[in-house]
């Protein structure tokens, strides 16, 4: 399946509000409430059957927090990423891990390093970090021990 | 019960198999190496610690203070400090180059942007130490003599080159 | 009196403050039965490689259930990044996994390099399939030493790291580090491999498979080994999948994926070598697979040598990286299995945004499905036959 | 001359003599003749000491070189000539290393435990033939002694295990509970195999029994390989050194233990493993028997014979899981231990 393919596919059953093509993969960005419907659909009718990795981009400028789901199928060697753009003050976003559960520690990690909530979490306690950091990750954390690059 | 005396006669056999292999090693050569005694034979391009070695040719380090390491240093590990002339206006040669060891990842990177091959990773890998100021080095003040097989493949670099 | 307030505030803020330091707990104590107990395996414990946590509920020798806590050395390595300039970041992958660092280097190489748009050279290409299978015998040669230790025989872990000397000598030769090579850059190589590789690697090829023979002799195939493993910890090809576990310990639950193969990056289209897979998905077969694995990476070494074309190890790079924007993800199969890099460029010469799937990290997150109901003892075996390397965990 | 060839030849009637000798000079000082007895005892007492310590002092040094031959290291070899004196060292080393006392352990359990996991070690040197005659006290229950008295390590372990107050510590001590009694039982069996074909538990009987090299492992080689798995198991070295897996236990029993407390643990587990071998060289390869060297020598090399293949062992295998432990003992030794006791006694009766 090429680009187009899963955009269409895709496209048939779900709202897809933006698409892009970045290095021969598609990037779909979807709604919110929408993400278990799409994940659940790519894993099951479109055998996209390994959750590579969910993570999150911290976008100040739109002030928005950007939260990236990367599939992979083992059978049609296909990648596809699914984003989501959540709002930066309170972002928050159903749970993925009854469909995979790898996303489990994944989203745990994600929810601690960019202060976010998964809905429905099993397990919404810290996975790596100690109490007291919040979103480091986020573009405007900063620590005193951070030494800045020298101007060239 | 003919499973059983099986069960027995192959895990004897396996067991046995394992006794011979560490039978066969006793009359193997010890492969150890006295360490404080016996050194290991290290390679060309080990990375040991940074040192700035004096040329021969001109009993002088070839530093002029470009500032190339210090900006591809990932840890900020070196600092350096040019020569100011009696004019005001600095000159190509390093007063000083702070060389901290404690934070130094050993990665080559300084050494690979030099353009002027003055400074290497040394063979020294006995670099441990009671107290952390001695971690921070002054390579122009040490004057360093590069020994051994890394001679050669150094003075060949900017031999080359010139 | 007011100085006194003062005084008596800080104190209760210093409670407060403690109070929130503690973690919590995941089973509740009043909630345990009479049978049952806690055992605490880790942060330090002989067979966790690692700072890593294992809280037990126990019922006798039995697992009940089972926490992983890890976290302890969370280095921040995704945040630093964003502050370094693309080839500052070489090193810090090695850092990630210093058992196989190369195809770590690899990984983030390729990822740059596609953002780049840059071909390396064939040469370059041989060179650097040759580090990684060196660089995974190394890996393998550790596992099967520590897992040796963790079950009990404290023989292999001597004759392992004989060979592995061999292998990181070589491999030192080439880059200049034993652990942490920092081997690669964008576009290939900066020195051509050493005299005497070709020899060394000959001479390492010709014996090293009767090595492996020796070794599974003396534990692989020991009775008292395979009794241990099969039949415990089994991981279904459905779990497996669900929980993105990759390497070694996917194909040991019977599914013939290797990223080598169903996905090939670099030339590895070009070699011939099999995609090693248990059946049963216990722990025994992990075991088998990374020792069979170790044989397929002799079989890759030597059509490599043989094949090496001459020719330029470098790319023509250019001076200052600075990749268009976009945004890339490239995966290698690491020792351990999937191990990928999603960087975001925005155009300047540092990362948006670099993330690193590591393998280790959902491979650990399974151990609670397949580690409940097996003894204490099972639950070491289980967690080396998962080939876990904790700083990747806690990048 | 002649009486030195005896001495080491045929010590038993020399010391005889010696005794004697000494009872009539006693006697004729008119003093109580028990108190002889007693100063006796205290110089045997004083002589097995220096055997055990003497021969732990080896016994680890050549564990450590025999483990470097398998590992194709070198094994000590700085502290003294081929590092002879290593265990010297380590022993220097843990007397005078601070003896840590967790706050929240058992003190009576903790601090007895060392002691009751060493005596018995100690009190099995009484019934052991060392040559022809050479032995503190042989009893006509010799072999039972000797059982009796080892099956008392386990208090030990479990009191160390206890009152470590540390669940690494209890997991470990209740594992060698188990384990103990569980290998009790096939131990017996081939113990009671071999005491058929002697007819006598007395262990002077059993080295006499042997002689003129029929000794009983060639009739008891089932019995003799069931003995040194299940004498393995008793004294708790890899393979079964379940109670103190160090991979899973972090060091099982004696976690908690440091200095002298522990260096008893260390003693006691290689005075043990002799002690087993010794056994075993003198039920199975016939105890001090043997031409030209005198008895005491051929004692020492059968014992070591025992003691090498134990350590070969040793460092060959992985550890065994502890639920296949009671398997392995419940389904396998005990049965052929017990097969083998039944062909014995058959054998017995018909030949």
């Amino acid at each position: 399946m090429n680009f187009t393919e899963i955009l269409d596919k895709l496209k048939a059953g779900h709202e897809v509000l933006e698409s892009k093509e970045d290095l021969g993969v598609l990037n779909a960005w979807v709604a919110p409430k929408k993400i278990r419907d799409v994940i659940g659909f790519l894993k099951d009718d479109m055998h996209f059957n390994q959750l590579s990795f969910v993570t999150a981009v911290d976008l100040p400028i739109t002030n928005n927090i950007e939260v990236v789901y990367r599939l992979f199928s083992y059978e049609t060697k296909d990648n596809v990423v699914i984003k989501v753009k959540l709002d930066r003050v309170k972002p928050e976003i159903e749970t993925i891990t009854g469909i995979f559960a790898t996303a489990n520690w994944h989203e745990r990690e994600t929810a601690e390093m960019f202060g976010m909530k998964f809905i429905n979490h099993p397990d919404p306690n810290k996975l790596l970090l100690p109490d007291g950091i919040e979103a480091p990750l986020r573009k405007d954390f900063t620590c005193a021990d951070m030494v800045p690059l020298p101007k060239a | 019960m003919i499973k059983y005396i099986a069960d027995i006669i192959k895990g004897i056999i396996s067991l046995m198999e394992g006794l011979m292999v560490t039978l066969k090693h006793v009359f193997r050569k010890p492969i150890t190496l006295q360490y404080p005694e016996q050194r290991p034979d290290i390679s060309l391009r080990f990375r040991g610690r940074l040192v700035m070695p004096v040329d021969p040719a001109t009993t002088n380090n070839r530093c002029t203070a470009c500032m190339l390491c210090i900006r591809a240093c990932p840890n900020h590990s070196i600092d350096c400090e040019k020569l100011i002339g009696e004019d005001g206006k600095p000159k190509p040669k390093a007063v000083s180059y702070t060389y901290n060891m404690g934070s130094c990842i050993y990665c080559n990177l300084c050494v690979e942007s030099c353009a002027f091959a003055a400074i290497i990773m040394s063979d020294e890998y006995e670099t441990g130490t009671e107290n952390k100021a001695s971690l921070t080095l002054d390579l122009v003040a040490e004057k360093y003599e590069l020994k051994g097989k890394k001679v050669a493949w150094w003075t060949s670099k900017f031999k080359t080159e010139e | 009196m007011k100085a006194k307030k003062v005084v008596k505030d800080q104190k209760t803020n210093k409670k407060e403050k403690t109070e929130n330091m503690t973690i919590k707990a995941p089973f509740e104590l009043e909630k345990l039965s009479n049978d049952e107990y806690i055992l605490n395996m880790g942060p330090q414990h002989p067979s966790t490689h690692g700072v890593l946590r294992i809280i037990l509920k126990l019922d006798g020798e039995v697992v009940k259930d089972l926490y992983a806590d890890v976290g302890y050395i969370h280095s921040s390595v995704e945040k630093m990044c964003e502050n370094k300039k693309y080839e500052m970041i070489m090193p810090y992958t090695d850092r990630l996994d210093y058992l196989s660092a190369v195809n770590y280097n690899w990984a983030y190489a390729l990822a740059v390099e596609k953002l780049m748009g840059i071909t390396i050279p064939e040469r370059a290409e041989y060179i650097r399939v040759m580090l990684a299978e060196l660089n995974r015998i190394m890996s393998h040669l550790l596992w099967y030493s520590a897992y040796g230790m963790d079950v009990g025989a404290l023989t292999p872990i001597m004759y392992a790291f004989r060979e592995r000397e061999e292998v990181i000598d070589m491999i030192e030769g080439m880059t200049g580090g034993r652990l942490t090579h920092n081997a690669f850059r964008f576009g290939g190589f900066k020195n051509d491999l050493q005299k005497g590789f070709m020899d060394s690697l000959k001479k390492f090829i010709g014996h090293f498979n009767d090595k492996i023979d020796e070794y599974e002799a003396l534990l692989i195939n020991n009775v008292i080994l395979t009794a241990r493993t099969k039949g415990v910890g089994i991981l279904s090809k459905e779990t497996a999948m669900s929980y993105g576990v990759t390497g070694p310990s996917l194909r040991g639950s019977d599914c013939a994926i290797d990223l080598r193969k169903t996905a090939p990056y670099s030339i590895y289209d070009k070699f011939d070598f099999k995609v090693c897979t248990g059946k049963n998905g216990d722990t025994w077969d992990r075991l088998k697979v990374r020792m069979d694995e170790m044989r397929e990476s002799t079989k890759i070494l030597k059509q490599a040598m043989e094949g090496i074309p001459a020719g330029d190890i470098m790319a023509k790079v250019p001076k200052i990286i600075k990749p268009a924007p976009g945004e890339v993800y490239t995966k290698v199969e690491s020792a351990r299995g999937e191990f990928g890099v999603y960087i975001i460029s925005d155009g300047t010469d540092k990362p948006y945004r670099i993330k690193f799937r590591s393998p280790s990290f959902s491979n650990l997150s399974v151990l609670k499905e397949i580690a409940i109901g097996s003894k204490i003892a099972d639950v070491v075996a289980i967690m080396g036959s998962l080939d876990l390397v904790i700083p990747e965990i806690d990048r | 001359m002649e009486l030195i060839k005896e001495l080491f030849y045929n010590s038993g009637k020399p010391l005889g003599e010696l005794y004697t000798w000494a009872h009539g000079i006693w006697a004729g000082w008119g003093a109580p003749p028990f108190l002889l007895d007693l100063i006796f005892q205290i110089i045997i007492g004083v002589a097995v000491a220096l055997v055990v310590v003497l021969n732990a002092l080896w016994i680890i040094y050549y564990d450590r070189k025999l483990s470097a031959l398998m590992q194709i290291r070198k094994g000590p070899n700085r502290v003294g000539p081929l590092g002879l004196l290593q265990t010297i060292a380590d022993t220097v080393k843990l007397m005078i290393k601070e003896d840590i006392n967790p706050k929240a352990i058992d003190v009576l359990s903790f601090w007895v435990a060392p002691l009751i996991i060493f005596v018995p070690t100690f009190a099995v040197f009484l019934v052991l033939p060392f040559g022809k005659g050479l032995i503190p006290a042989d009893l006509n229950i010799g072999i039972l002694y000797v059982i009796a008295i080892t099956g008392l390590t386990v208090i030990g372990i479990l009191a160390a295990g206890w009152g470590s107050n540390n669940k690494y510590s209890l997991i470990g001590g209740l594992r060698s509970a188990a384990q103990i009694v569980s290998y009790e039982i096939p131990m017996m069996l081939v113990i009671l195999s071999v005491v058929l074909l002697s007819g006598s538990m007395k262990m002077s009987d059993i080295v006499a029994a042997q002689a003129n090299y029929k000794w009983f492992v060639i009739p008891q080689i089932i019995g003799f390989i069931v003995f040194l798995i299940v004498g393995n198991a008793e004294i708790n070295r890899a393979p079964f050194d379940l109670p103190e897996a160090e991979s899973e236990l972090v060091a099982g029993f004696n976690t908690e233990y440091s200095a002298m407390k522990f260096a008893f643990f260390y003693l006691a587990e290689y005075t043990n493993l002799f002690l087993t071998s010794a056994i075993g060289a003198t039920l199975f390869l016939g105890g001090w028997e043997g031409p030209f060297l005198p008895p005491i020598v051929w004692f020492f090399i059968k014992t070591y014979f025992v003691v090498t293949i134990l350590m070969w062992i040793r460092w060959t295998f992985p550890r065994i899981r502890v639920d296949h432990l009671m398997e392995f003992s419940w389904k396998y030794m005990l049965p052929i231990a017990l097969l083998n006791l039944v062909i014995t006694a058959i054998v017995i009766k018909l030949v």
